[in-house]
């Protein structure tokens, strides 16, 4: 199996401070990778880097055996990569659907003079994206709120529509940051299906939590990740019996783990 | 050209106009430190500051060291009545507070011209006089500034420093919401804040109104001076005010001297341009998060 | 009318349907106005509200991106310059002037845009002030081109035809019609929907895959460039052009019309332009209180009221619907 | 307020007019059109202007109205600002001319003013009657067909004053010059630089941006540059005050003089006792036995100090008025004519009539009338000599 994603030797630096050291990894077609470590771990910066929103110090980033390493958000957007953000981030004063539009803009903008003038190619774009965002809506269950203002909706519809707007550019790869945070018991089961569904259309995914719990009933494999550098990687079975990951992480959350 | 005694001119009036930058862009500084306005009307209140003076030092004959701090204080707590109709709708709300303030700005200014008229008229100095050492020349209305703005700008910092309501004016700088959690009165603070600065503003437009002239547009020069002082220092920064300050004071007085009006003008505005572009927080300033 | 014009469900019953009825209806009002009233004065001041309903209308494009600019009446004295120079030193046609007038600004914009449109909103406000002063600076400095703070004087209309009051309202209706025009065609469109994408979330519009900074850079050049023309339209009917016509004040008289209107909908900047002109007419002789009566304009709608008049005649309209109604 | 007091007074003024005239004589209404910065930096000249014309007005009013062609005029004045700007100068001139219907319009003071009007006024045939030191003012494609320069600009004094300090100061070889660079500055400092040069004098000339107020290191620069005169040229009161002050300050010891504005009352105030020993050019002696009734009239009607614009549109108010009774038409063509003519009339403060500008400007439009070099004694200016325009 090729890698979908491969990251080779990511390195960040803000001023002094090292947020990510000699980070390598790989993501294969089809996979849901977990990330996973306590917080000031890094995960998001590595997320950051991937995406494009910060550029890396050093390293290599490759997706689908090209040099990404660097590119800004829009240019991986264009070659399938997206990614969702930690808190909700949806355009609350939108509704839902223009939400979904929205996210399907880039790979069914029809050009400037196109669109400007309204052209046939134009309309059958629109219809295009439209009836992407449709479906999109309809099966994770939003259509019956599909005119309401994406701010008006619950928490955790708020997180789904970020998931929609991200899959409406019809990406390769999709990176959820901590999808789970500040959701109910029952919600973050609903969101691990989602998930698993999305992988079901034949879509890679890379998820960041610090839940053990939630990560191991979703992930294939999990990268384990401590100040900036990893740690181990392997399926959840062999990352919770790896005596460093205990150590240095699992250690004194365990029982904590346990208990819920 | 280049004598030692225009080079020791030079010197002396960069330091004299540096005093005076520094004294208009305090109060600016602070406003912004502590609630994120961007005071667009603080020329307005060194207007306020110069008509106060000319009617309690000018008209009304009070000693000119009770005057001067007496009608900026005036000035400061009038202004008050506008803190709570305007200005506490724009703390924390620095995109807003500038165009709302320019507002504010042009209904002083304006409101101003119908009561004392457009034209131009003089504060009487304190001390008229010069003071010449080895054949440089400073002129006492100048030291004078000098000095107010060397104390000032020692009492701001020590103020913010040490003093218990300045730690809690910092603390309310840094988070508003944790503040009020620690039992500070922000509200309070504010209005402490507000009081101070104004009051800056108009002790700053007396000296102006004073060395220069007195007329309801002269804040203009001021609020502009005020800006590019609290950029180039960093906004919210009361050693950026100083190193500011002195910058602008002292290339005015150079690039003027050695090369000409028109190239300190140019020069000083496509610094501040850069400095914006690339580093918007300023020489002193920290970046936001 | 952005979000509505987008999905083609909401396109016919809103944007494509009323509003435009609406446009069209004004339009044809305004273009009957000269064959009713002679008077040259009300006619000049026609040409004087569409110029400025152009210049108006650019920089609420620029503002839909999510910055304002103070430095805006810079670039209209670009285009001023620019038209008057190729017409009267190039001995070009008018049309021509038209073109260097949005090319020149436009140009203007796109080196200068990667730069400071990186800046956040606030920044990017005491940038474009500068940048303005600097410009008139160089318009005050450059005497061989400009004329100096003296400027250009006895500039010809674009054909005699023009020294016609009625001649040069149509002239400026046409312009006005087909710039604003494009400007809410823009809006309307994938583009439209990507500008408010960004001023409303840009770091979600970034990861959508919208070019934030090429978007930006773009609007801000065609913005910079239709107000170019603008400033040839007022350099050619004013017949003169100095730069105390293009300083910080007359950005900040744009600012003041948009912001007067409501920065929401491109509304907002055709009736600011409307207010602020008509209003000083009226008070002529209390310019003082005009402008106290801006400034607290001004406060109130940056405090309280962030969509304007447009605002303010939207709440009316509806609470009159709500007494009609029940 | 301001306004509202203005025109109250207007008011009451105009009752008293209509009481004093004679109840049989059928009275019609003649406006005349004034456009002058009431607002923003160039107010005190525009409400000067504004002033001067309506005590001239007043005047005829009181005394029956104006005769022409067999009717009885009584005469008003409608006043729009310009805020010193060309935009809206030419806005203003639109609506005079347009809807008010004016044929004599006076101003606007001031180049942008003047040059933003006369496409209006030209083709209209509206005589206009401005001040401002732009050459284009008369030098044009109207070829001054309708306008008249009411003030001498610098080109008709600087000669003169040049010649005086070559006579009365020997000792005086290189003039420095601090200069505005605006519209005036730029119009007005080659033609005083050509002037210096042409009787024999080194000229050295900085420009400073509007707004400044600090002249400190332009006049060290200056002084560096071991000038003799310290010109203060075109610059407007406020700062040509500081300049005194400033120069003093830091320990000029050369002449200062200003070959330029008007009045020099304001400088004093600003520049206070520093100002002891300054040379001016200026319009009019307010203490002068001529001028005393204008004062007075000015004293009664309006509050704030009398400036220099007051006599100089008095006067142009006047010489309209005198065209229209010669003419005995309203046509702006044979008043014109007539205004041409008046060379020789006896004006009330400024002597013989003269006009002059042929060579200048293709046109003789250009106002040529006594001005006075002024010296500040004792705090106040007194008249040092008396010069006539070239």
């Amino acid at each position: 199996m090729t890698a979908l994603l491969s990251v080779t030797s990511l390195h960040r630096q803000f001023g002094g401070l090292t947020a990510v050291r000699d980070l390598s990894f790989d993501v294969a077609e089809g996979e849901i990778l977990g990330v996973i470590g306590p917080n000031g771990a890094g995960k998001t910066t590595a997320i950051n880097l991937v995406s494009g929103v910060i550029p890396p110090t050093s390293g290599r980033v490759e997706f689908r055996g090209e040099d990404v390493t660097g590119l800004p958000p829009h240019r991986l957007v264009g070659r399938g990569i997206v990614r969702t953000f930690q808190s909700t981030t949806v355009y609350g004063d939108r509704t839902v659907r223009e939400n979904g539009m929205r996210g399907a803009y880039l790979g069914l903008y029809p050009g400037f003079f196109a669109t400007l003038f309204d052209t046939a190619h134009a309309r059958r774009m629109r219809a295009e994206a439209t009836a992407v965002v449709d479906e999109l809506l309809d099966w994770l269950g939003l259509t019956e709120v599909a005119e309401d203002k994406a701010g008006s909706l619950p928490y955790g519809h708020q997180k789904t529509l970020g998931m929609i707007i991200a899959l409406a550019s019809r990406p390769r790869l999709i990176m959820l940051d901590e999808p789970v945070a500040g959701l109910g018991g029952g919600d973050a089961d609903h969101v691990r299906d989602t998930i698993k569904r999305v992988r079901g259309r034949g879509i890679t995914v890379i998820v960041i939590d610090h839940n053990m719990r939630f990560m191991s009933g979703l992930c294939d494999r999990v990268l384990v990740m401590h100040q900036g550098a990893r740690l181990a990687v392997g399926t959840p079975q062999q990352v919770l019996a790896d005596p460093a990951v205990i150590e240095a992480y699992l250690g004194k959350r365990h029982a904590a783990l346990a208990g819920h | 050209m280049l004598s030692p005694i225009l080079l020791g001119q030079a010197v002396v009036n960069g330091i004299s106009l540096s005093a005076i930058y520094i004294l208009v862009a305090l109060g600016f500084t602070l406003l912004f430190g502590i609630m994120r306005v961007v005071n667009f009307a603080h020329g307005a209140f060194a207007m306020l500051g110069g008509y106060a003076l000319y009617y309690v030092y000018g008209r009304w004959g009070v000693p000119y060291l009770i005057a001067a701090p007496l009608s900026a204080l005036g000035v400061a707590l009038a202004a008050l009545v506008l803190e709570r109709l305007v200005y506490r709708w724009f703390y924390q709300k620095m995109f807003q507070s500038m165009i709302g303030l320019l507002g504010l700005e042009m209904a002083i200014v304006f409101t101003a011209v119908i009561i004392w008229d457009p034209h131009e008229r003089s504060v009487p100095a304190a001390l008229a006089g010069i003071v010449e050492v080895g054949g440089i020349i400073v002129p006492t209305d100048k030291l004078v500034i000098v000095g107010v703005a060397a104390v000032a700008l020692a009492a701001f910092y020590l103020f913010t420093k040490f003093s218990k309501y300045g730690l809690a004016m910092r603390a309310a700088a840094q988070d508003v919401e944790i503040a009020a959690a620690q039992g500070i009165d922000t509200t309070r603070i504010y209005q402490l804040a507000f009081v101070i600065a104004i009051f800056m503003a108009a002790l700053a437009g007396g000296f102006y109104a004073q060395t220069y002239a007195l007329s309801p547009l002269m804040g203009e020069r001021p609020l502009m001076m005020a800006f590019i002082v609290v950029i180039l220092g960093g906004m919210g920064s009361i050693p950026g005010v100083a190193l500011g300050g002195i910058i602008l004071g002292f290339a005015e007085s150079f690039l003027g001297t050695f090369y000409g009006g028109s190239v300190a003008v140019f020069a000083s505005f496509g610094a501040v341009i850069l400095l914006l572009i690339f580093r918007p927080w300023g020489l002193l300033g920290t970046p936001e998060t | 009318m952005t979000d509505a014009s987008l999905s083609p469900l909401a396109l016919a019953p809103r944007a494509g349907g009323r509003p435009l009825a609406i446009a069209a209806a004004v339009v044809a009002v305004l273009a009957l106005v000269p064959l009713v009233i002679a008077d040259k004065f009300i006619l000049s001041l026609g040409s004087t509200v569409f110029i400025t309903a152009i210049a108006a209308a650019s920089l609420h494009l620029i503002i839909r991106t999510g910055h304002i600019s103070l430095g805006h009446a810079a670039f209209m004295g670009i285009g001023a310059y620019a038209s008057v120079l190729t017409v009267m030193e190039l001995g070009l046609p008018f049309a021509a002037g038209v073109l260097a007038a949005f090319v020149a600004p436009c140009l203007l914009a796109l080196a200068i845009g990667p730069l400071v449109l990186r800046l956040t909103g606030k920044y990017f406000v005491l940038v474009t002030f500068l940048f303005g002063e600097i410009v008139r600076m160089v318009f005050v400095e450059w005497k061989s081109v400009t004329g100096g703070a003296n400027g250009i004087f006895g500039i010809p209309a674009p054909a005699p035809v023009f020294n016609d009051p009625a001649a040069y309202y149509y002239l400026s209706l046409g312009a006005g019609v087909l710039l604003v025009g494009f400007i809410a065609r823009l809006l309307a469109s994938e583009v439209g929907r990507a500008i408010d994408a960004v001023r409303e979330s840009e770091r979600l519009a970034h990861c959508s895959g919208i070019p934030v900074l090429r978007l930006k850079v773009t609007i801000f050049a065609l913005g910079c460039g239709i107000v170019g023309i603008a400033g040839a339209l007022q350099g050619h009917f004013i017949r003169y052009v100095d730069p105390t016509s293009y300083s910080v004040v007359q950005s900040l008289n744009l600012v003041v019309v948009n912001v007067i209107g409501g920065m929401q909908t491109l509304v907002g900047p055709l009736v600011g332009t409307l207010f602020y002109l008509i209003l000083p007419e009226m008070l002529r002789g209390y310019v003082e209180l005009q402008r106290i009566i801006f400034g607290i304009i001004l406060i109130i709608v940056m405090a309280f009221l962030p969509g304007g008049l447009v605002e303010l005649g939207g709440r009316a309209l509806q609470l009159v619907r709500r007494r009609a109604g029940s | 307020m301001m306004m509202n007091a203005k025109a109250a007074m207007a008011a009451v003024c105009g009752l008293a007019a209509l009481a004093a005239a004679q109840p049989t004589v059928a009275q019609e209404d003649l406006k005349v059109g004034v456009i002058a910065a009431l607002s923003g930096g160039g107010t005190a000249w525009g409400l000067g202007l504004q002033r001067g014309v309506q005590i001239a007005l007043d005047e005829v009013n009181t005394a029956g109205g104006l005769k022409v062609a067999g009717k009885t005029y009584k005469l008003s004045m409608v006043a729009f600002d310009d805020q010193y700007n060309a935009a809206q100068a030419k806005t203003a001139a639109e609506r005079l001319v347009n809807q008010e219907k004016i044929s004599f319009l006076f101003g606007p003071v001031g180049s942008p003013g003047a040059l933003g009007s006369l496409p209006v006024t030209q083709p209209a045939k509206v005589l206009q009657f401005v001040d401002g030191y732009a050459p284009a003012i008369l030098k044009n494609e109207w070829h001054a067909g309708y306008v008249f320069r009411v003030n001498n600009s610098n080109r008709e004094f600087a000669g003169p004053i040049v010649k005086w300090i070559r006579q009365t100061m020997p000792e005086v070889k290189k003039i420095g010059m601090i200069a505005p660079n605006d519209a005036v500055g730029q119009a007005a400092v080659p033609i005083l630089v050509d002037a210096y040069k042409k009787e024999g004098f080194d000229v050295w000339v900085e420009y400073y941006e509007r707004g400044s107020k600090e002249f400190t290191p332009l006049i060290v620069r200056m002084m560096a540059q071991k000038v003799d005169l310290f010109e203060i040229n075109s610059n407007a009161p406020g700062e040509a005050g500081l300049m005194v002050k400033q120069a003093r300050q830091v320990g000029f010891r050369g002449k200062i003089l200003q070959s330029g504005g008007a009045g020099v009352d304001e400088m004093i105030e600003i520049a206070g006792p520093l100002a002891e020993g300054f040379l001016k050019y200026d319009v009019i002696e307010f203490t002068a036995p001529e001028v005393k009734p204008l004062v007075d009239a000015y004293n009664k009607k309006y509050q704030g100090i009398i400036n220099g614009m007051v006599p100089i549109y008095y006067n142009a108010a006047h010489i309209l008025l005198e065209a229209i009774r010669r003419a005995d038409s309203l046509d702006t063509t044979k008043v014109r004519d007539e205004i041409e003519k008046m060379e020789g009339w006896e004006t009330k403060m400024f002597g013989k009539l003269a006009w002059t500008g042929q060579a200048e400007y293709g046109a003789k439009h250009q106002i040529a009338q006594p001005f006075f070099i002024k010296e500040v004694k004792g705090g106040k200016g007194t008249v040092k000599t008396v010069l006539k325009p070239e």
